[in-house]
């Protein structure tokens, strides 16, 4: 267990969740692929932390990480229900009226 | 004084533009403020001494921008006082010549006024930004007035086109500004402390680009070919005080950008931009002459003619920057230049009232719907014959005064300005030609049942005629204020 | 390092507010909810006279001042930048309140409103005074989860799809933000900007370019930057107009003062200024080009407010190698703040025009607020004596001192493409039409705000005296 | 006296300036004002010729605006100033329509005049020199209701305005030499700038004095009234530009070229233009082409420095081309035509004018002892001093004047035809009367026609050259002044016993100098401008679309490119190929006409563009900012 | 040794069941990877001895994960067992972003010489951490409380339909609009 391997392993996190993110077109499912990425963050701050510089700050960041990554998936579920009410549907692609 | 000068017409147009004042009241008001405007600029220059050693008179300076050295600076001398009377003229005869106006006199009558105090801002402005905000403001206001009261079913189109193309330019002007600025120690945009700096003087490159971008913008609004095509189209569709007003003094505005700005603070890139401003010149005075002869339109071929006469103008800048010539023949070309302005000014702004008289009556511009006007408006034919005779620089005229100078110095200075010279001719060729489809013959087309000038366009018609023949026969009255002051911009672009 | 609360007061108050306003709002009736406004406008003021008595009495118009800047809680500045930035921010939040009088006024969510208002503005101040990264993660949740609320709070279709839009590339941002804030905080061995600054400077490049990289991205969805800025028009078009007025104004305030103090601190080597100066002219080239053919008059405010944050990143690039970067941001996003308010006050004050052809006659009908929409339009256009005049005039200067010559010329080029959709606008309000009603208080807004649009452009000296007197001189 | 130089210019010039400006209310009264400011003039101008003053007003910075009576403007200042009182007289009689314009005009031009005549100054002579152009116009176009007389001013003015820019040039000059611009200094002036001066004074004096390669407007200011013709074309105007010669003569001498130069153009003026007038059957053509072969001997005189000689034949042709100008008009005013076969024996109706027209062709055929007799020998003779062949030419050109005075001498006292109504009325209506106040001016330039001579013929000679400073030129020895008159004799003879026969066309036409003029400069100038006005409408004035259409192609190659790193990247770009050409050639299809379209075309494409990118899609926001992201990070990599 | 081996299985485990979130056929299968991955990368946060904020991983990300699956079958009416799971646009430039992503930042994390540790962990995690947050970073603490606050009323406001004034009418006595019974 090196920094590097866990780096490597966080980078594979976060790409696949950016793939997810990407590629899905669920509201949700595109939450799940944000929340992978942001478990990719957790990784690397851990790594980073243990390996580079073991701070209390690093501790803070991780805390700041997961409270942010909490109140970001709130806001996620309400956003989605307004979607889902007014426009009775849960899909990114369905809400593209505002373009050009 | 100049501030009071400058700021009068501009509360006299937001008492106009606020309150709905009937409209009688609005178009007498509007002639009393040009009408003192014009009282005050004659108070002014006949207290003005011209100062000493290159100075300003009544000088006005209050803090406005400390952080970036600028201030209210306001002064005059012998180059921008000839330019202040002639607006102030200028204005005061499109005031009268409105008295007409009946689309929505009030907001006319408000709109001129506020144009007017920002073209007197601009010619007695000594600070960079004020001079760019009177500048930019100029534009909106003359935009205003094509689009809002321009005649042509396309005004907006042209109106919109004029408004591009000057904003560009002045947004060049604005970089080259900054540019100056910059390059100061320390940092300033007072105009004379830039002029007694003369920075970039050992950069030719910085210095090159600054000055590219200063000429930019000014040739935009001068306009010189190749930047001159907003023009035509802006006066074939603006009314035709519009197009007195933009003709008369707005086009100053970049001229006078060259011998305010340019050429004091930038000797030497004006030394090696010389040659080229004097083949724009040329190319100006021939281009235009050239194009004018071939139009059809009486309004597009005044039009032309003022790129050619503003040709004359950027000719003799550009001669004035090379060392080659004498001291004396330098001083001429640049008196010339001035002198030019205030010529092109009262006679162009005459001939675009008078081209007014036609649509007015007709609707027609066109040189061929006419004939014969001679005999049915006989006193707007003798004026329109001696505006055009004017206009081709016939002595007694200050056309003539400003065209010898201009040429007298400019090859006095360079042979190759000699090219230049066909320009008179042709514009002779044009103008008489002109004279000859619309006067001559016997009447016929929209001649017939043509009526006369009425006292509110002859007057002010022959108000500009008459000073411009003032200014041809005596003309050290003008001369008198102009070759001071073109000594010392000679002696700083020779530094 | 002190510690006294009370040097955040101002922040204080607009907590405060919030909290007190929703609370008010709960008990109140519907048609009475203007004791919330009251509420929610008294801690604004008293947010905006304890800025100014705090506003710091030495002028520093460079962030660090020398070593001797105030900070609070080790992560909150005091210095003129914050300063500024409290008092604008203040002073928008209030006129948008001004001018969403009308539109809010006995909703069923008005209190809601201005507590978010009170909140989102509340995150733009920290946003902008923080130097360190934490700090600067948190404001960014508390400056952009208000404005999800906001653009979703009509709750049209529009509206849920802005929402959900701005929602998503929100949090993308987020994640990206403090995975740059991860990985400098890691190499460089702290969070705040000081620790940064001295570790950087050692730290690998390539590790520092994609933290800072990922940190900027995240202030740029925050101002409306490419490459996040697609939410913008979308939000400003779905969304209601105080909430639109909002959105584009006070976020970009702090995120732009916040992209200024990160730039500052990263190390040399890298081509930040280059960086930046590419994706300033990308936004604003993008922006004014995607407005030429706009008819909803929202959503060509939307692009407007894109391409003048292209402007704005101009002296974010030069920041570090002049002094003068710092006080024309400030002017400019002053200048630009009360400006873009001005302008969507009058689309408040004709609730009923969506499209350009919507504002005909309105300049027979109502001149003053054609000449709001006049004197507003042409400061985005820059013309003077307006205040975004002399916010261009000294970003252009400030950009031109740094060494982006290039980039004030594709600026000045932009600034006339945006001459055409501008004056469109300008074009239909002064052509006949039918008349259309206008709302009161929000012309009432417009008023102020072109009043204040002539006045910061006129009385520039006081305006550049606040932000650093001398700095650029 | 001063005051009176002065009076003398500004008096004609502000009662035309009055008579002008008054227009048809003034016709009463003008033509006794006229003659009375005419009057004045003359006798001021007889009092400055005695008085020599010197005078000076500030005009320009470094050229003060000179006036000076010297010996040259004491012998020609009243001889103008008399020639236009008689003209005035006879225009009195003469005009009918509109009376306040054409005496206003002729007063101006007169103040013009004088003005020439005094100048000291490059300005003032300029100024002055202009405006006479301008008054020619206007007179010369006088009856604007039809419009081939304007066109015909029109020629004129554009004509001598060309050579009009000589002088410009030679300011130039003169302020590059560093001489200051008066007219004496201009001989001091360094090598180059000297030439440059000379040069173009020459020229303007040339295209004034309607010499070769100028002389074509000559013939069409024929259309003016004869007045104006006797006026503008013998005395003044014409004479004018020989007049500058003979005053710069001291700064052509300066020159190695500009003498000589000067001296062959007046003599193969004066020889072509003789034959020119030898082919005439016009009255008024043949007396123009005559006046610029006339004046072809002062400029060849001005050219090798015959300056007394010069003078006299300017002063002495003036009284008898004004004569002949004069007369010619009493008869086209009685009957109607100048045409010379319809003319036949009308010298005979109206005997007075026959005597005093007789004794002009006389004067003008050179038969002495009348005055261009021994004026022109006075010339020849410095000719001769030149070169020979200058001689010859000179005499050569002396035998056709004497041969076309001879033509119309014999003409106008032929018998009167039986059918000699048939040939009038062919140009207006005859009144078939000529009245007293048109024939005492006649009479006196008659006697002036005759006597004038004395000026070239000692004791006066002798005194004129010493007031000229010209003291050292050659005189006419006997054996040249029997010869000449001999020939002119001898010619006369021959032309009344051998009618000529019909001369070639081309002479006929004035050399065609006319239509060469109009091929060479006319039409290419005007083609010219039709082309640079249709390039500035099309090209110019659409270079702001066409900068904004390549914008946008450069945006659609931009938009493709960017949807092909998305998707299909090979695929669209073809694609993209492929309507970039067509997009292309609908452009250039679409022509100038569509440019305003397509401006608003183009800002649409454009803004399309940006906007293609706003496709609404979210997951496409997502890529495209992970992309530019992508590309930032390798800029920030790349550029360090 | 044995710490390499765990971390190795939990990696593995973490990076498949991200995988599996977008590869399984139901959306309720996709929560249960999820979560999986998060707990595995809590348990790797005890790995480098940070027990406390890997066991608050793994407990938020349960119940988050858990919220989620209330979330589908209450709010939006989805049965997680049978939603088909076919929903994906632009696979392609999803997996080339994504590929492309991996490679910059494997490559970054493989190549780049990262400096060597500073200082050494605090003998009392926790405390250490208390104490930063109370002292040196009390302002992170002190911003969250308001975005907390922000996040309930954001969400709410966006996620309720009806306002009080809905549920008790305008004056908010309580009065049952559906009764008809207009509030005076």
């Amino acid at each position: 267990m090196t920094l590097q391997t866990m780096l490597l392993v966080a980078a594979a996190l976060f790409s696949v969740g950016l793939y997810g993110a990407i590629s899905q077109q669920v509201v949700v499912m595109v939450m799940m692929g944000l929340e992978l990425m942001l478990n990719g963050v957790i990784l690397a701050a851990a790594a980073f932390w243990w390996f580079l510089s073991p701070t209390p700050d690093g501790q803070v960041l991780l805390l700041v990480v997961i409270t942010a990554m909490t109140v970001e998936m709130a806001m996620g579920f309400a956003v989605a229900t307004l979607l889902h009410r007014s426009r009775q549907s849960d899909m990114t692609d369905m809400a593209t009226d505002l373009s050009r | 004084m100049l501030s009071s000068i400058i700021f009068l017409p501009l509360v006299a147009a937001a008492l106009l533009a606020v309150p709905r004042v009937p409209d009688r009241v609005a178009r007498w008001t509007w002639i009393a403020v040009t009408a003192a405007e014009v009282v005050l600029v004659g108070v002014l220059i006949a207290r003005y001494e011209t100062p000493a050693d290159g100075g300003l008179a009544f000088e006005e300076r209050a803090r406005w921008i400390p952080s970036v050295n600028s201030s209210w600076h306001v002064g005059v001398d012998g180059l921008s006082v000839p330019l202040l009377a002639l607006t102030a003229v200028v204005f005061c005869a499109c005031a009268v010549y409105g008295l007409r106006e009946d689309r929505r006199p009030r907001q006319h009558a408000a709109l001129f006024l506020a144009l007017q105090a920002t073209c007197m801002g601009l010619f007695a402005a000594q600070d960079l930004i004020v001079f760019f905000v009177f500048f930019d403001l100029s534009i909106v206001g003359m935009y205003a007035a094509i689009a809002g009261w321009g005649h042509g079913r396309d005004a907006g189109r042209s109106a919109l086109q004029f408004f591009l193309y000057t904003f560009l330019g002045s947004l060049a002007l604005l970089l080259g500004f900054i540019g100056l600025y910059l390059a100061a120690d320390p940092h300033t945009f007072d105009i004379p402390e830039l002029i007694a700096a003369a920075p970039l003087q050992d950069h030719p490159v910085a210095g090159g680009f600054v000055l590219a971008a200063l000429l930019l913008g000014l040739a935009v609004k001068t306009p010189t070919i190749p930047f001159h095509t907003w023009l035509p189209p802006a006066h074939t569709d603006a009314s035709a005080i519009g197009s007195a007003v933009l003709a008369a003094v707005l086009l100053k505005m970049g001229t006078y950008g060259f011998v305010r700005i340019a050429m004091p603070a930038m000797p030497d890139a004006w030394r090696g931009a010389a040659w080229v401003v004097l083949g724009v010149g040329i190319a100006s005075v021939l281009y235009g002459a050239l194009v004018a002869l071939a139009q059809t339109d009486a309004k597009r071929m005044i039009a032309y003619t003022s790129i050619n006469h503003m040709g004359y103008v950027v000719l003799a800048v550009g001669a004035a920057g090379l060392l080659g010539g004498g001291t004396a023949a330098r001083e001429l070309a640049v008196t010339g230049a001035v002198t030019q302005m205030v010529s092109h000014g009262l006679i162009t702004g005459a001939l675009f009232l008078l081209a007014g008289v036609l649509h007015d009556r007709t609707g027609s511009y066109a040189l061929r719907d006419y004939g014969g006007l001679a005999r049915s408006a006989p006193v707007w034919s003798g004026l329109f014959a001696v505006g055009a005779f004017a206009s081709l620089g016939i002595p007694a005229f200050s056309g003539f005064i400003a065209e010898f100078q201009v040429f007298a110095g400019s090859i006095g200075t360079t042979a190759w300005a000699a090219i230049a010279l066909p320009g008179i001719l042709i514009t002779a060729a044009l103008f008489l030609r002109a004279l000859q489809l619309l006067v001559t013959g016997l009447p016929g087309g929209r001649s017939i049942g043509f009526t006369d000038v009425r006292a509110v366009e002859a007057v002010p018609v022959t108000g500009l005629l008459l000073l411009s023949l003032a200014i041809g026969v005596l003309p050290w009255l003008l001369l008198d204020l102009i070759t001071p002051a073109s000594a010392v911009l000679v002696d700083l672009v020779g530094r | 390092m002190e510690q006294s609360p009370l040097m955040l007061l101002p922040e204080l108050c607009l907590l405060g507010g919030a909290v007190v306003t929703l609370l008010a709002g709960s008990f109140l009736p519907r048609q009475r909810q203007w004791v919330a406004r009251l509420i929610a406008v008294a801690a604004l003021l008293a947010a905006a006279v304890s800025a100014a008595l705090a506003f710091p009495s030495h002028q520093d118009g460079h962030f660090g001042g020398g070593g001797d800047m105030e900070t609070v809680f080790g992560a909150f500045v005091l210095d003129t930048a914050t300063g500024v930035t409290r008092l604008v921010v203040v002073a928008a939040v209030l006129l948008v309140i001004g001018l969403g009088v009308d539109e809010l006024a006995g909703t069923a969510r008005e209190s809601e409103t201005y507590t978010l208002l009170l909140l989102g503005g509340l995150g733009a101040i920290v946003l902008a005074a923080t130097d360190d990264l934490l700090v600067l993660a948190v404001g960014f949740l508390l400056a952009s989860i208000p404005v999800y609320a906001l653009v979703g709070m009509v709750r049209t279709p529009g509206a849920a799809e802005a929402a959900l839009k701005t929602y998503l590339l929100g949090a993308l941002s987020g994640i990206l933000l403090l995975l740059g804030a991860t990985v400098l905080s890691g190499i460089a061995g702290g969070t705040a900007y000081v620790d940064l600054a001295a570790g950087l400077a050692v730290a690998p490049a390539a590790a520092v370019a994609v933290g800072a990289l990922a940190v900027l991205a995240g202030l740029l969805f925050e101002a409306g930057g490419v490459p996040l800025h697609q939410w913008v028009p979308d939000a400003t078009q779905g969304a209601g107009t105080a909430a639109a007025a909002f959105l584009t104004t006070v976020p970009k305030i702090g995120a732009l003062v916040a992209a200024a103090r990160l730039v500052d601190v990263l190390p040399g080597p890298l081509p930040w200024p280059l960086l930046v100066g590419l994706l300033a002219a990308a936004t604003m080239t993008l922006a004014n080009l995607a407005a030429l053919a706009q008819t909803d008059a929202r959503r060509l405010l939307g692009w407007s407010t894109v391409s003048q944050v292209g402007y704005l990143l101009m002296p974010v690039a030069v920041v570090s190698s002049t002094s003068a970067a710092v006080p024309a941001l400030l002017v400019y996003l002053a200048g630009y703040a009360v400006t873009n308010l001005t302008a969507f006050a009058v689309l408040a004050a004709v609730p009923g025009a969506r499209s350009l052809a919507d504002f005909r006659g309105l300049a027979r009908q109502r001149p003053g607020l054609a000449a709001a929409l006049v004197i507003s339009l042409l400061s985005l256009v820059g013309t003077p004596p307006t205040a975004v005049f002399l916010g261009k005039l000294t970003v252009f200067t400030a950009a031109w001192d740094g060494g982006l010559a290039w980039l004030v010329v594709v600026a000045a080029v932009n600034t006339v493409v945006s001459l055409f959709y501008y004056l469109r606008w300008l074009v239909e309000a002064f052509r006949p039409g039918e008349p259309a009603p206008t709302a009161d208080w929000a012309r009432g807004a417009a008023l102020a705000g072109a009043l204040g649009v002539l006045a910061v452009g006129l009385g520039a000296g006081l305006v550049t005296a606040l932000v650093g007197d001398g700095t650029l001189g | 006296m001063t005051g009176l130089l002065w009076a003398c210019a500004t008096v004609p010039a502000v009662v035309g300036a009055g008579l002008c400006v008054t227009g048809r209310r003034a016709d009463r009264v003008a033509p006794a004002l006229g003659i009375v400011t005419a009057g004045v003039v003359l006798v001021l101008s007889i009092a400055v010729a005695l008085g020599r003053p010197v005078t000076s007003a500030p005009f320009l910075p470094g050229a003060v605006f000179g006036l000076a009576v010297d010996a040259l403007a004491a012998v020609v200042l009243p001889a103008v100033a008399a020639v236009t009182l008689l003209v005035l007289l006879f225009a009195a009689a003469d005009i009918a329509g509109a009376r306040a314009r054409f005496t206003g005009l002729t007063l101006l031009f007169a103040a013009a005049v004088v003005v020439t005549v005094c100048a000291t100054t490059l300005p003032t002579l300029l100024f002055a020199w202009e405006v006479m152009g301008a008054t020619s116009y206007a007179l010369i176009g006088f009856r604007w209701q039809e419009r081939h007389r304007v066109g015909a001013g029109l020629t004129a003015f554009l004509t001598t305005r060309t050579a009009d820019l000589g002088l410009y040039l030679a300011a130039g000059a003169a302020l590059a030499g560093g001489s200051g611009l008066a007219l004496t200094d201009l001989p001091e002036l360094p090598a180059p700038w000297r030439d440059v001066a000379a040069a173009g004074l020459l020229v303007a004096a040339l295209g004034k004095a309607a010499q070769l390669p100028f002389t074509a407007w000559l013939s069409a200011a024929m259309q003016g009234p004869s007045p104006v013709s006797a006026l503008l074309h013998s005395a003044a105007m014409v004479a004018m530009g020989g007049y500058l010669l003979l005053r710069v003569a001291p700064l052509l001498g300066a020159t190695s070229w500009a003498g000589p130069t000067a001296a062959w153009v007046g003599a193969l003026t004066a020889l072509l233009l003789g034959a020119v007038a030898l082919a005439q059957r016009d009255l008024k053509q043949l007396l123009a082409a005559s006046t610029a072969a006339q004046l072809g001997f002062v400029v060849l005189g001005a050219g090798v420095a015959a300056v007394a000689g010069g003078t006299a034949h300017l002063v002495a042709h003036a009284a008898t081309k004004a004569l002949l100008f004069l007369a010619a008009g009493a008869w086209l005013t009685a009957l109607g035509t100048k045409q010379l076969p319809a003319l036949r024996g009308a010298a005979r109706r109206w005997p007075l004018v026959g005597v005093c027209a007789g004794v002009g062709a006389l004067a003008l055929a050179g038969v002495a002892p009348l005055s261009l007799w021994a004026t022109k020998d006075a010339v020849l003779a410095g000719a001769h001093e030149e070169s020979l062949a200058l001689y010859l030419v000179g005499l050569a050109a002396a035998a056709l004047s004497a041969g076309y005075a001879g033509k119309v001498l014999w003409l106008v006292w032929q018998r009167l035809p039986a059918d000699a109504d048939a040939g009038y009325d062919t140009e207006e209506e005859g009144t078939r009367e000529v009245r007293v106040l048109q024939q005492a001016p006649l009479v006196v330039l008659a006697v002036g026609a005759a006597v004038l001579g004395l000026l070239a013929l000692p004791p006066v000679a002798d005194t004129l050259r010493r007031a000229l400073g010209s003291g050292s030129t050659p005189t006419p020895g006997l054996v040249e002044l029997a010869v000449s008159a001999l020939v002119a004799v001898v010619v006369l003879l021959v032309v009344r016993i051998r009618p000529l026969q019909p001369l070639p066309g081309w002479l006929e036409g004035w050399l065609g100098l006319a239509r060469a003029t109009d091929v060479v400069v006319v039409r290419p100038v005007l083609r010219t401008a039709e082309a640079l006005a249709r390039f500035d409408d099309r090209v110019l004035a659409r270079a702001v679309t066409g900068a904004g259409r390549g914008a946008l192609r450069t945006a659609r190659a931009a938009a493709r490119f960017d949807d092909g790193v998305l998707d299909r990247a090979v695929a669209d770009s073809a694609t993209a190929g492929v309507r970039l050409a067509g997009a292309t050639g609908r452009a250039d299809l679409a022509g100038p006409d569509a440019a305003v379209r397509s401006l608003a075309a183009g800002t649409r494409w454009l803004g399309g563009w940006a906007r293609r990118t706003q496709t609404g899609q979210l997951h496409q926001y997502y890529v495209s900012a992970a992309v530019v992201l992508a590309a930032a990070l390798a800029l920030l990599l790349a550029v360090r | 040794m044995l710490t390499g081996i765990v971390f190795w299985v939990l990696a593995v485990i973490a990076v498949a069941t991200g995988v599996a979130v977008f590869r399984v056929d139901s959306m309720a299968r996709a929560t249960y990877a999820l979560a999986a991955s998060f707990i595995a990368v809590g348990l790797v946060l005890l790995l480098v001895d940070l027990e406390f904020l890997g066991v608050i991983t793994v407990l938020m990300m349960t119940m988050e994960m858990a919220v989620m699956g209330i979330y589908m079958i209450m709010f939006m009416g989805m049965n997680p067992a049978l939603m088909p799971m076919d929903m994906v646009h632009g696979k392609r430039p999803a997996l080339a972003v994504a590929i492309g992503t991996f490679v910059v930042l494997a490559a970054g994390a493989l190549l780049i010489p990262w400096p060597t540790r500073r200082g050494a962990p605090a003998a009392d995690l926790v405390t250490s951490l208390g104490e930063a947050v109370m002292e040196s970073k009390m302002l992170v603490m002190m911003t969250v409380s308001p975005v907390l606050f922000a996040t309930i009323v954001a969400a709410l406001v966006l996620a309720l339909p009806k306002g009080r004034y809905d549920r008790l009418g305008d004056d908010l006595r309580g009065t049952d609009m559906r009764a008809g019974k207009a509030p005076r």
